[in-house]
C-alpha cells in the first residue's frame, strides 16, 4: 500500500504530484481495515502489523508530509530553489516513517529509523550553500549515527537476553521469564536512548534546537512532527509489548518525562530565535507525550491518546512553521522574535493563524492543543500518576510565557517591517487550512 | 424554541464576535452591532429570568454527548446560583456599547466574543465545558488589555494572562482528577456536576485537588494575596474591560466556587473554611486599606473592587444559607455599583483625559446628574440600606457572625473602611472648588443619561424590593448547604452563638 | 586452548587498535588503527563460527568502507596544520573515562548476568554462506527488502550534498 | 387584624416623595434656570406636614385602644427573607414610637418652615429642602421601623442626609472633611450595630425578627450574649449620639446651614441612639452591666462635653457640647434603666435645643454669618422676639424649674439616685451647675453688655415671621413640655412614662420624699448658682479671654481631635501608603516578583548550556546515560 | 567464555563513545562510530553462538549494511564541510547557538 505509492515517486518530479500522491496514500490509509491485522504475514513474517494506532499515526505523518510539500512551494520560491530530488527524499522520509510505525521487529525498526534518519538528514543539509545548514546536518549526523549504535547495542542485548528481536517473541519470553532479566534491562535501555534521542527527550535533547534552527523552515516542521510521530509510535509499541516491560520502566519514563518538560521550557524561556523556541517547546511536548507513555495501559492499548496528542501538536507546529515559511521573506531573513512586531497590524489574518496555533500548542481551549493536553492528564492520572499530571501542568504554565511572549510581539508592538513576501498561495492556504483543522480537531476530538 | 435560549445566549455573541472580527464592516457598525447582539441577550436574559420558576434545581437543560469516551457532554443548564450570574452578564454588556467614543472593530467582536463565552462559562453544568468557556474568555481580555490598555499595558496584561492561566492549568488538573475519582467510584466517566457531586473525596489527592480548583478560582476572584495582579490589570485596561473583568469575571470565579468546588470537595472546603474566609476578610481589610493611599481614581475602584470581592468570596466560605444567598445576591449588586463606578471613571477620563485624583474637583457643580448618579452607585457599593448593596452585605455579615465570631466582626468593618476612600475621593473629585480641568467636564447627555438610568434605578430596586431576586435564587442555596451539611456535618463544629459570644466575651 | 589463545590475541589487537583509534591525531593513523581493530573483530568472528560474516567483515568493511575512509582522507589531503588543536584530548579522554565507568560497569554486570555455559559444538553448516542466505531470505525478507531501500536513500543523499547539483529550473 | 393601619407606611414615605420631587427638579434644572423658591418652599412642607397630621392620628388612635395592646403594624411586604430570617418592611407605631413621632415630624416641619426663611437666596435651595425630606423620611423610618432591621434603614439614611447637610457648602473643603468626619464615625458605630443585629438573629431572632418577636423571645438569651448585644449595639448609639469615644463629629457638624444643625444634629438624628437604647430596653433590662456601661459613658460624655462648652467662642459650638452633655444626660438615664426619664429628656431636649438652634439662627443670620459669641453683644435690644426666644430654651436647657428641661433632667438624677448610682448622680449634679454656667455665658455675652461689633450691630434686626414664629412655638414647647411628665411631688402623675410604660421594660424604684426633694434643692441651688457666676462674669460685658492652662486645654478640647488624628487618621493613611508602596510590592506581591526573576534566571542561565559544540552535546548524552546506568546498576540483583 | 567476547564488545563499545566525546576531529569521530557498531556487531555474533540461531548474523549483516550507508553519507558531509571551512575540527561549525 505504502510502497506502492513511494515506487512511484522516482517517476515523478513535480512537488504536484507529490501531494497528489500524499493525498492518495491519506485516503488510502484513512480507508484501510480498521482491524488489526498483519501486513503480508507470510511473507513479512509478522514484522508489520498494522492497527488503528499505526493507521492513526500513518494518517499524521502522510499529512505532514503533505502541508510541508506544499509549504515548500512557497519556500522554495523566497530561497535557493530545489530540486526535484528533495521531494523524493521527502517521500523517503515519509515511507521510513511510515514502516518505522507499522514495524514489530528491531532490527527492521532501525533499518526504517535509518531510512527515515538519512532522508531527514539530506533534508537538513539540502541547502548547501548555507553554513548554518551544513552545521545542523552534521550535528544531527554525528548524534544521530552516534544513538542509532546504542539502538544497534540494544537491540543486541535484547536478542541476547530474549533470544529475538520479534516484538510477539520477546513479549512471550517475558511473560514466562521476567522483564527484569539483565540483559531486557541493559538492551531496552539502549533502545530507548536511541528513541528519546530521536524525540530529543532530555538529556539527549541537545541537538534538536541547533538542527532546527539551521535547517530549512518545511523541513523543521517535518522534523518536528512526523519525525516524532513515527518515533512515538514506535516507543509506544515497543513499550507496550508486555504490560511487565512497561511496568518495569515507568519509574525511568517518570524522570525522563520530569526533566524533559521542565529542560525544554528553561531553554525555551531564553530564547530569542523563534525556531529554536519551538524546537525547544518541541521537547516540552515530547515530555507531554512521554507523559502518555508512562501512563498507557497495556490491558487495553490503543494509544488513541498518544495519535490525538501527536495529531494536536502536529497541526500546530505543522501550521506555524508553514507561517513561518512564508513571512520568514527571502533567505530566512525573518526568524527572531522582534521581526515579527506588530504582523497584526500588516498582516493581520497570518497574525491571527499563528497566535491560534500558538494558543493550540499552549494549550488554551478550543483548539485541539487542549483537547490534546486534556487527554494526556487524564491518561495520567487514570494511571495513577498525579504527581506526572500536576508537573506536566505547571510546565505547560511555564511555557505559556514563551507563546504568549510571539502573540505580544504581533499584536501589541508597531510594525517596523512591511513583510513583504512572494506571491504564492500555497503556505498561505496550508496555514489556513490547519487554522481549520486546529479548530476541527479541538471542536470534535475523534478519539480512535 | 425557548428550549435552546442558553445555546443562542453563548453563541450568538461569539458568532457576532467573530464576524465583527472578520467582516470588513466599519467600527461604527461593529459598534451597532455588538449593540444589537447585546441587546438581544439581555432581552433573553430578561425573559429567561422571568420564566426561572425558582425551583432548586436546573432550568433550561441542555444535553447532548460530545466526547462519548470521557463522558463530557455539551451541557448547560441554569439554577438560582448561575441565574443572577447570568443575569448580570447579559444586563451589563449592553451598557459598553453605548458610552464611551466608538473603538476599532477589534475591540467590539473581543466583548462580542469575551460576553459569550462568559455566558458559557456560567451556563455550563458540565466541567470541561466550563473548562473551556473559562479559559476562552480570558483571550479577548487579554487582546484588549494588550492592545488597548494604557501606557503599562504589556507588563499588565501579561500579569494577569500568566496568572489566571497557570490557575486554570492548575484546575485542569484537579478537574481530570475529579473526573476520574468518578470513574474509579462508579465506573461510569462523568464530567457532570450533578453526577460529580455523589462523588466522596477523601485523601491526600482530594486535598490538592481542592486546593488546585480554589487556586485558580481564588486567582480570579482574586483572594488575598492572589490579587496582585488587579490593580495592574484594572488601571491599565480599556475602561469597557476593566468593567468586565470587575463586574462580571471576578463574579465567575465566585460564582464557580460555589458551584463546582463545594459539592465536590465538601469535606475539604468544610476543613479550609476558616483559613479561606479569613483570606476573604484579611483580603478585604488589605485591599481596603490600600484604596485609600491611591491617586488614581480608577486603580482606587480597583482596590475596593478587590475589596469587596474579599467579602463576596467570605459569604461563600461561611457555610450557611445568609452568606450564600448574601454572596449570591451581592454578586448582582456589586456588579451594578462598581462596574458602574468604573464606567463613570471612563466617562471622566475621556472628557478629561486624566484619573488623577488631585486633578479633579468640583465636579458636583458641572454635572449635577453625573454626580448625583454616582453617588448613588457610591452608596450602593459602601453598602447604604435601601441600595441594592446593602442586602447582600448586611447578609454575608450575618452569616460570618454564625459562621465564626471573630470572623464576623472583622468582615464588618469593611462598613467602615469601604467608606473612608469612598468619601474621600468623592470629596476630592466632586466637592471642593472646581480645577482647570473640570471646567471642561460637561454633564451627561441624553443617551447616556437614558443608559445608565435603569441601572442606578436597578440599585435602588433591588434595594428595595430584593425578595423577587432572593426568591429565585434562595431554594437552590438552601439546597447546596443542606446538601453541604449532610455530607459534612462531622467536620464543621457546631459554633453556635452563644458559645461563641463566650468566647469573645473572654478575649 | 588455541582458540583461546587467539581470541586473546584478537581482542587485545582489537582493543589496541581502538585505543589508537581515539588516540592518535591524525586520521590516517586513526583509520589505520581501525582497520587494525576491523580485521581482529573478523578473527573473533570467525572463532565464533561466523562464517559468512567474517568473510563480509574483512571485504565490507576493512576492504570497502575502511578504503572509503582512507581515501576521502587523502583525496582531502588533510594536513597536519589543518587538523584541530586538541591539545587537551588526554585530559577529555581521562574525563571520559571517568564519566563512563558506570556505564562499562552497568553493562559488565549484565554481561556477568549470563549462565556460563560451555561453548557447544556446532554443526557445520552454521554461519555458512547458504543456511545465512536461507535465514534471511526466509524470516527476514523484509528487513533485506528495506535496507535496498536504505542503501538507495544514502545513494541519493551522497549525490545530494555532495555531488554536483545541476539546478532544477 | 385591628393593629393592622395601612396608612403607618405612609408617614416617612411622603417626606420621601417630597424629596425625590424636590431633588429631580432641582437636578433638572441645576444648569438653567431654577424653580421659584416658592414652590420649593411649599412642596418642602408639605411632607413634614402631612406627616404631621398622620402622627397625630396615629396618636389618637393609639390613644383609644387599651393600655397594654397599644400598638398598630403595618408591614407593608417582604424586605427579604433568606432561610430563617424574614425581614419585612414594617412598621409599628407603639407609644414610644408615636411619642417621637410626633415630635419629631412637629420639630420637623417648623424647622422646614424656618428654613424658608433661613434659605432664601442660596442657590441651592431646592438641593437643601430635598435633602431635609429625605432625612426626616429616614428618621421616620428610623423611629417606625418595626425591627431593628428596617430601623437600621432609617438609621443610615439619617447619617447620609446627615453627612450631605454638613458638607452643604461642599466647595469649602473643612465642610466636606467634617460630613466626611460624620459619616465615618457614624459608620463605626453602625458596624456596632450591624454586629449587634447579627448577634441577636442568632441568638432569638429565628422566630422572628422585629421587635415584638423579639420581646417575646429575650427571655432566652444568655446574659453573655446578651452583654454582646447590648454593648454592640450601644457602640451604635455612641456613634449617632455622640458619646465618648465617638462623639467628636458632632461639634464638626456645626458646618452645615443652622436649621441641619436644630433639626438633626440637636433635636432629632441625635437622639436616635437614646431612642434605640430604650428601643431594646427588654434587653438592657437583662443585663444591668451594660446598662451601668451605658449610664457611666452617658454620664462622662455629660461631664467632658460641658467643660469642652464653658471655653467655646462658637456660638453654635457651644450649643453643640451642650447637646453632646444633655445626650449624656440621656444615656444615663436610659443607662439607669430610667428608660422613660430619656426619652422624656429626649422629648424636651428636642423643643430647647431646637429653639437655641433656631434662636442662635436668627443671631447668625442677622449679623450675616457671624458666629464667635465675642463678635456679639448686646443684641437684646435689636432682637427682642429672639432674644426672649432663647431665654426661654437657656432656662430650659439649665435645667431651671418649671421649664421642660428641670423636669426631665431631675428625673433622670433622680433614677440615678434612686437606682443607687450615686456616682453618677452626683456628676450630674455637677454638670447641671456647668451648664447653666455655660448657657448663659451664651446668654449674657451675645445680648448683654455693649455690642463690640458696631458695625454688624447696627445692621441687625429681627428674622422675618417665617423665622420667627417657629421660633415661638418652640419657646411655648420648651416652657410648658415639661408640665406633660409632672412627677409625683408636684402633683403630677408621670403621665409620659405611663404613656411609654408598654414599649418599656422598667421599674420604678421608691425612694423617701425627703431624699427626693433634698436632692432637686441642691441640683436648683447649684444651676442657680451656675448662672450666677455667669451673670458676674460676663452680664456687664467681658472682653474675649485669653485662655491659658486648664482653660486652653479645655478649649482645645482636650486635643482629643488631634489625639484621634494621630491615633487613628494619620496611621489608617499610612498603612495604606505602606501597603500600597511597600507591601504590596515587596511582600504581597513577592511570589510574582520572585518566580518571574527565577523565570527569567532561569531562562538565560539555562541558554549557556546550548554551547554549538556537537561533542559537548555528546557529552550530555554520556553523562545522562552514564547517571541512568549507575541508578539502573543499583537496581540489577 | 561468551562473556569474554561480549566485555570484548562492551570495552569496544565503550572505546567508540569515548572517541565521539573527546575528539573534535570529524573523521575519527566517524570511525568511533563505526567502531562502535563493530562492538555491537560483535554483540550479535557472541549472542548468535550462544543461542545457536542464525538470526544474529542476519542482523549483523543488517547493521553492515546501515553502517555502509551511514558511512556514505557521513563522508559525503565531510567534503561538504571541508569546501565550506577547509577543515574538519566540529568546533569550528559552531554558530547555531545559545
Amino acid at each position: 500500500m505504502l510502497l506502492s505509492a513511494f515506487e512511484k515517486v522516482k517517476l515523478e518530479n513535480a512537488p504536484f504530484v507529490s501531494m497528489g500522491f500524499f493525498a492518495a496514500a491519506f485516503v488510502m490509509q484513512l480507508t484501510a481495515g480498521n482491524h488489526e491485522s498483519a501486513l503480508y504475514g507470510s511473507v513479512f513474517n509478522g514484522m508489520f502489523v498494522s492497527n488503528s494506532f499505526t493507521q492513526a499515526a500513518g494518517l499524521v505523518i502522510i499529512g505532514c508530509g503533505f502541508f510541508t510539500a506544499m509549504t515548500c512551494l512557497t519556500y522554495f520560491k523566497q530561497n535557493n530553489p530545489c530540486t526535484m530530488e528533495f521531494y523524493s527524499v521527502l517521500f523517503f522520509a515519509t515511507g521510513g516513517m511510515l514502516m518505522l510505525t507499522l514495524s514489530r521487529e528491531l532490527i527492521t525498526s532501525f533499518i526504517s529509523l535509518e531510512i527515515m534518519s538519512l532522508a531527514i538528514y539530506i533534508l537538513v543539509g539540502y541547502d548547501r550553500k548555507r553554513v548554518t545548514s551544513t552545521e545542523a546536518l552534521l550535528k544531527y549526523l554525528l548524534l544521530g549515527a552516534f544513538a542509532g549504535s546504542f539502538f544497534v547495542m540494544g537491540s543486541a542485548l535484547v536478542y541476547g537476553g530474549a533470544g529475538s528481536t520479534k516484538f510477539a517473541e520477546i513479549s512471550s519470553f517475558i511473560s514466562t521469564h521476567s522483564a527484569g532479566t539483565p540483559l531486557l534491562i541493559g538492551g531496552a535501555f539502549f533502545i530507548f536512548v536511541a528513541f528519546l534521542f530521536k524525540v530529543a527527550a532530555f538529556p539527549f535533547h541537545a541537538w534538536v534546537i541547533d538542527v532546527y534552527d539551521g535547517a530549512a523552515t518545511p523541513v523543521t516542521g517535518f522534523m518536528a512532527t512526523a519525525l516524532k510521530a513515527a518515533t512515538f509510535t514506535v516507543f509506544a509499541n515497543f513499550l507496550a509489548l508486555n504490560g511487565a516491560m512497561q511496568k518495569e520502566w515507568i519509574d525511568f519514563l517518570f524522570y525522563i518525562a520530569l526533566f524533559t518538560m521542565f529542560g525544554g521550557n528553561l531553554i525555551a524561556i531564553g530564547q530569542s530565535n523563534i525556531k529554536r523556541m519551538l524546537a525547544a517547546s518541541g521537547i516540552v511536548h515530547s515530555g507531554y507525550l512521554l507523559i502518555a507513555l508512562v501512563a498507557i495501559s497495556t490491558e487495553s492499548f490503543s494509544g488513541s491518546v498518544i495519535a490525538y496528542y501527536l495529531a494536536a501538536y502536529s497541526v500546530g507546529t505543522l501550521g506555524i512553521f508553514a507561517a513561518l515559511s512564508y513571512l520568514g521573506g527571502k533567505g530566512e531573513s525573518r526568524m527572531s522574535f522582534d521581526d515579527f512586531k506588530g504582523l497584526a497590524k500588516v498582516r493581520p489574518y497570518s497574525a491571527a493563524a499563528i497566535a491560534v496555533f500558538l494558543l493550540s500548542m499552549a494549550g488554551i481551549p478550543p483548539t485541539a492543543g487542549f483537547m490534546g493536553k486534556f487527554y494526556i492528564i487524564t491518561s495520567a492520572i487514570s494511571a495513577n500518576q498525579m504527581a506526572l499530571a500536576v508537573f506536566g501542568v505547571i510546565s505547560s504554565i511555564l511555557s505559556m510565557w514563551y507563546y504568549l511572549r510571539l502573540i505580544i510581539i504581533m499584536y501589541f508592538q508597531e510594525p517596523e517591517d512591511t513583510f513583504e513576501i512572494e506571491n504564492s498561495i500555497f503556505a498561505p492556504a496550508c496555514t489556513f487550512i490547519l487554522v481549520f483543522c486546529v479548530f476541527a480537531l479541538g471542536l470534535y476530538p475523534i478519539v480512535i | 424554541m425557548f428550549q435552546y435560549v442558553l445555546s443562542v445566549m453563548i453563541f450568538m455573541p461569539l458568532l457576532a464576535g467573530l464576524f465583527v472580527l472578520a467582516a470588513p464592516i466599519s467600527k461604527g457598525i461593529a459598534r451597532l452591532a455588538g449593540f444589537i447582539v447585546t441587546g438581544i441577550i439581555l432581552l433573553l436574559g430578561i425573559e429567561l429570568f422571568l420564566g426561572f420558576s425558582g425551583s432548586a434545581g436546573m432550568e433550561y437543560v441542555e444535553s447532548r454527548v460530545w466526547i462519548e469516551s470521557l463522558g463530557v457532554n455539551y451541557s448547560l443548564g441554569v439554577d438560582g446560583i448561575s441565574l443572577l450570574v447570568l443575569f448580570t452578564c447579559a444586563l451589563l454588556f449592553p451598557l459598553i456599547f453605548v458610552v464611551f467614543s466608538t473603538r476599532t472593530k477589534g475591540f467590539y467582536a473581543n466583548l462580542l466574543i469575551c460576553q459569550g463565552a462568559m455566558i458559557g462559562a456560567i451556563c455550563a453544568t458540565d466541567l470541561v465545558l466550563f473548562y473551556i468557556f473559562w479559559e476562552i474568555m480570558l483571550l479577548p481580555i487579554f487582546f484588549m488589555i494588550g492592545l488597548y490598555g494604557g501606557p503599562g499595558r504589556l507588563a499588565a496584561t501579561l500579569k494577569i494572562t500568566l496568572y489566571t492561566i497557570a490557575g486554570s492549568l492548575l484546575m485542569l488538573a484537579a478537574l481530570v482528577y475529579v473526573g476520574v475519582a468518578y470513574h474509579t467510584q462508579f465506573g461510569e466517566w462523568s464530567f457532570n456536576i450533578v453526577q460529580l457531586a455523589k462523588l466522596n473525596l477523601s485523601g491526600g489527592y482530594a486535598v490538592l485537588a481542592f486546593v488546585m480548583f480554589m487556586l485558580a478560582f481564588a486567582i480570579k476572584i482574586p483572594l488575598f494575596p492572589f490579587h496582585t495582579w488587579l490593580p495592574d490589570a484594572y488601571t491599565e485596561a480599556p475602561t469597557s474591560t476593566t468593567f468586565v473583568l470587575s463586574a462580571i469575571m471576578a463574579k465567575i470565579g465566585v460564582y464557580a466556587v460555589i458551584r463546582f468546588v463545594i459539592p465536590v470537595f465538601e469535606i475539604e472546603f468544610a476543613r479550609f473554611a476558616i483559613l479561606l474566609s479569613l483570606a476573604g476578610v484579611v483580603g478585604m481589610m488589605y485591599c481596603g486599606l490600600a484604596a485609600i493611599a491611591q491617586k488614581d481614581i480608577k486603580r482606587m475602584l480597583a482596590f475596593s473592587s478587590a475589596s469587596h470581592m474579599g467579602v463576596i468570596a467570605l459569604g461563600v466560605f461561611c457555610m450557611n444559607v445568609q452568606a450564600l444567598t448574601g454572596s449570591l445576591f451581592q454578586i448582582v449588586a456589586h456588579a451594578t455599583s462598581t462596574g458602574v463606578l468604573f464606567l463613570f471613571v471612563g466617562l471622566m477620563e475621556e472628557k478629561m483625559q486624566t484619573r488623577n485624583i488631585t486633578d479633579l474637583g468640583g465636579i458636583a457643580y458641572r454635572a449635577p446628574i453625573f454626580a448625583t448618579f454616582f453617588a448613588i452607585a457610591m452608596l450602593a457599593s459602601v453598602g447604604l440600606p435601601g441600595t441594592s448593596g446593602f442586602i447582600g452585605e448586611f447578609l454575608i455579615i450575618l452569616g460570618a457572625v454564625k459562621f465564626n465570631a471573630f470572623i464576623g466582626i472583622l468582615s464588618g468593618t469593611t462598613l467602615i473602611i469601604g467608606v473612608c476612600y469612598m468619601l474621600w475621593m468623592f470629596q476630592r473629585v466632586f466637592f471642593e472648588k472646581p480645577k482647570e480641568l473640570t471646567e471642561k467636564f460637561t454633564d451627561l447627555n441624553m443617551t447616556e443619561v437614558l443608559t445608565f438610568l435603569p441601572v442606578i434605578l436597578l440599585i435602588i430596586f433591588m434595594g428595595i424590593f430584593p425578595q423577587p431576586f432572593l426568591k429565585k435564587i434562595e431554594p437552590a442555596a438552601q439546597k447546596h448547604i443542606a446538601e453541604f451539611s449532610t455530607v459534612a456535618p462531622t467536620v464543621i463544629v457546631d459554633t453556635t452563638v452563644p458559645s461563641e459570644g463566650l468566647n469573645h466575651q473572654k478575649n | 586452548m588455541f582458540a583461546e589463545w587467539l581470541f586473546a590475541a584478537f581482542s587485545i589487537l582489537a582493543v589496541l587498535g581502538g585505543i589508537g583509534l581515539v588516540t592518535f591525531r591524525h586520521p590516517m593513523n586513526s583509520a589505520m588503527s581501525l582497520v587494525v581493530t576491523m580485521i581482529s573483530l573478523a578473527g573473533l568472528y570467525a572463532l565464533l563460527s561466523a562464517k559468512l560474516i567474517f568473510a563480509i567483515q574483512l571485504i565490507v568493511y576493512a576492504g570497502a568502507i575502511m578504503s572509503l575512509i582512507i581515501f576521502i582522507i587523502m583525496f582531502l589531503n588533510v594536513r597536519t596544520e589543518d587538523l584541530p588543536e586538541e591539545k587537551g584530548r588526554f585530559l577529555y579522554l581521562f574525563g571520559g573515562v571517568v564519566v563512563l565507568a558506570p556505564v562499562f560497569f552497568f553493562l559488565k554486570k549484565i554481561i556477568q548476568s549470563i549462565p556460563a555455559t560451555k561453548a557447544t559444538i556446532l554443526g557445520d553448516g552454521f554461519g555458512g554462506i547458504k543456511e545465512v542466505g536461507l535465514v534471511l531470505f526466509k524470516d527476514w525478507l523484509l528487513p533485506f527488502e528495506i535496507v535496498s531501500i536504505l542503501l538507495l536513500v544514502a545513494l541519493v543523499g551522497a549525490v545530494v550534498l555532495a555531488g554536483k547539483r545541476r539546478m532544477s529550473k | 387584624m385591628e393593629h393592622t393601619v395601612s396608612y403607618l407606611g405612609l408617614i416617612p414615605l411622603f417626606p420621601l416623595l417630597g424629596a425625590l420631587i424636590l431633588g429631580v427638579m432641582h437636578i433638572s434644572t441645576c444648569t438653567g434656570k431654577p424653580f421659584s423658591e416658592k414652590l420649593y418652599g411649599v412642596l418642602g412642607c408639605i411632607g413634614p406636614v402631612i406627616s404631621f397630621i398622620y402622627a397625630l392620628i396615629v396618636y389618637f388612635q393609639l390613644k383609644g385602644m387599651p393600655a397594654d395592646s397599644r400598638f398598630l403594624i403595618h408591614d407593608a411586604f417582604t424586605w427579604f427573607s433568606v432561610g430563617d430570617l424574614h425581614i419585612t418592611m414594617g412598621f409599628l407605631a407603639d407609644p414610644l414610637s408615636s411619642l417621637m413621632l410626633v415630635f419629631v415630624t412637629f420639630i420637623g416641619s417648623l424647622i422646614h418652615i424656618y428654613s424658608v426663611g433661613y434659605m432664601s437666596g442660596d442657590e441651592n435651595f431646592g438641593k437643601f429642602f430635598s435633602y431635609m425630606n429625605l432625612f426626616l423620611g429616614s428618621m421616620l423610618i428610623l423611629v417606625l421601623g418595626s425591627g431593628p432591621v428596617v430601623m437600621f434603614v432609617g438609621w443610615e439614611g439619617v447619617g447620609l442626609c446627615s453627612y450631605l447637610l454638613i458638607s452643604f457648602y461642599c466647595k469649602d473643603t473643612d465642610n466636606v472633611l467634617a460630613g466626611n468626619k460624620a459619616f465615618i464615625v457614624n459608620r463605626i458605630g453602625d458596624l456596632g450595630f450591624v454586629l449587634g443585629m447579627a448577634f441577636l438573629f442568632w441568638a432569638i431572632g429565628a422566630s422572628g425578627f422585629d421587635y415584638l418577636s423579639l420581646r417575646e423571645n429575650s427571655h432566652l438569651l444568655t446574659p453573655g450574649i446578651g452583654l454582646v448585644v447590648c454593648l454592640l449595639l450601644f457602640v451604635g448609639a455612641c456613634g449617632k449620639s455622640a458619646q465618648i469615644p465617638l462623639y467628636v463629629w458632632l461639634p464638626d457638624a456645626m458646618a452645615g446651614p443652622t436649621p441641619v444643625s436644630a433639626l438633626i444634629h440637636a433635636a432629632t438624628m441625635v437622639t436616635a441612639g437614646v431612642y434605640m437604647v430604650a428601643r431594646f430596653s427588654f434587653i438592657y433590662a437583662h443585663v444591668p452591666v451594660a446598662g451601668a456601661v451605658v449610664a457611666w459613658i452617658g454620664i462622662l460624655t455629660a461631664l467632658l462635653a460641658a467643660i469642652f462648652g464653658m471655653f467655646q467662642h462658637d456660638i453654635k459650638k457651644i450649643l453643640a457640647y451642650s447637646t453632646v452633655s444633655q445626650l449624656g444626660y440621656m444615656f444615663a438615664g436610659v443607662g439607669v434603666a430610667a428608660y422613660s426619664a430619656g426619652i422624656f429628656h429626649v422629648f424636651t431636649h428636642a423643643f430647647f435645643k431646637a429653639l437655641l438652634f433656631l434662636g442662635a439662627g436668627s443671631v447668625i443670620y442677622a449679623l450675616h454669618h457671624q458666629q464667635n459669641i465675642w463678635k456679639m453683644g448686646g443684641l437684646k435690644e435689636k432682637m427682642p422676639k429672639t432674644y426672649w426666644s432663647m431665654l426661654i430654651g437657656a432656662l430650659a436647657l439649665a435645667g431651671f424649674p418649671p421649664f421642660s428641661g428641670f423636669f426631665s433632667k431631675d428625673e433622670i438624677l433622680f433614677s440615678a439616685l434612686a437606682s443607687g448610682h450615686t456616682g453618677i448622680w452626683f456628676i450630674g449634679v455637677a454638670v447641671a451647675g456647668i451648664t447653666a454656667y455655660y448657657t448663659f455665658r451664651l446668654i449674657f455675652v451675645v445680648f448683654h453688655g455693649q455690642p463690640r461689633d458696631k458695625k454688624a450691630f447696627d445692621h441687625a434686626e429681627d428674622a422675618p415671621a417665617v423665622m420667627t414664629i417657629p421660633l415661638m412655638v418652640l419657646a411655648f414647647g420648651a416652657l410648658c413640655a415639661g408640665f406633660l411628665n409632672l412627677p409625683g411631688i408636684f402633683g403630677g402623675n408621670l403621665n409620659v412614662s405611663h404613656w411609654l410604660a408598654p414599649s418599656l421594660v422598667e421599674h420604678h424604684p421608691h425612694t423617701s420624699l425627703t431624699v427626693e426633694l433634698l436632692a432637686m434643692a441642691l441640683t436648683i441651688a447649684i444651676i442657680v448658682t451656675g448662672i450666677v457666676i455667669a451673670y458676674k462674669k460676663f452680664a456687664s460685658g467681658a472682653e474675649e479671654p485669653e485662655y491659658t492652662g486648664f482653660a486652653k486645654f479645655a478649649y482645645n478640647k482636650f486635643y482629643v481631635d488631634e489625639l484621634y488624628n494621630t491615633v487613628f487618621v494619620q496611621p489608617y493613611k499610612a498603612i495604606g501608603s505602606v501597603i500600597w508602596k511597600s507591601l504590596e510590592p515587596n511582600v504581597t506581591d513577592i511570589h510574582v516578583k520572585v518566580s518571574s526573576w527565577l523565570y527569567r534566571k532561569a531562562g538565560t542561565g539555562f541558554k549557556i548550556f546550548q554551547v554549538g559544540y556537537v561533542r559537548v552535546y555528546a557529552v550530555y548524552m554520556v553523562i545522562g546515560l552514564s547517571i541512568i546506568s549507575l541508578l539502573l546498576s543499583q537496581s540489577l540483583n | 567464555m561468551i562473556q569474554n567476547y561480549l566485555i570484548l564488545s562492551v570495552i569496544l563499545f565503550c572505546i567508540g563513545i569515548l572517541g565521539v566525546v573527546s575528539r573534535r576531529n570529524v573523521l575519527i569521530v566517524f570511525m568511533s562510530i563505526e567502531l562502535m557498531l563493530n562492538a555491537a556487531n560483535l554483540a550479535f555474533i557472541a549472542f548468535s553462538r550462544f543461542h545457536e540461531s542464525m538470526d544474529g548474523h542476519v542482523l549483523a549483516l543488517m547493521v553492515m549494511a546501515v553502517a555502509a550507508a551511514e558511512a556514505a553519507l557521513a563522508l559525503a558531509v565531510v567534503i561538504l564541510l571541508h569546501k565550506h571551512k577547509g577543515k574538519l575540527d566540529t568546533d569550528v561549525f559552531s554558530l547555531l547557538k545559545g
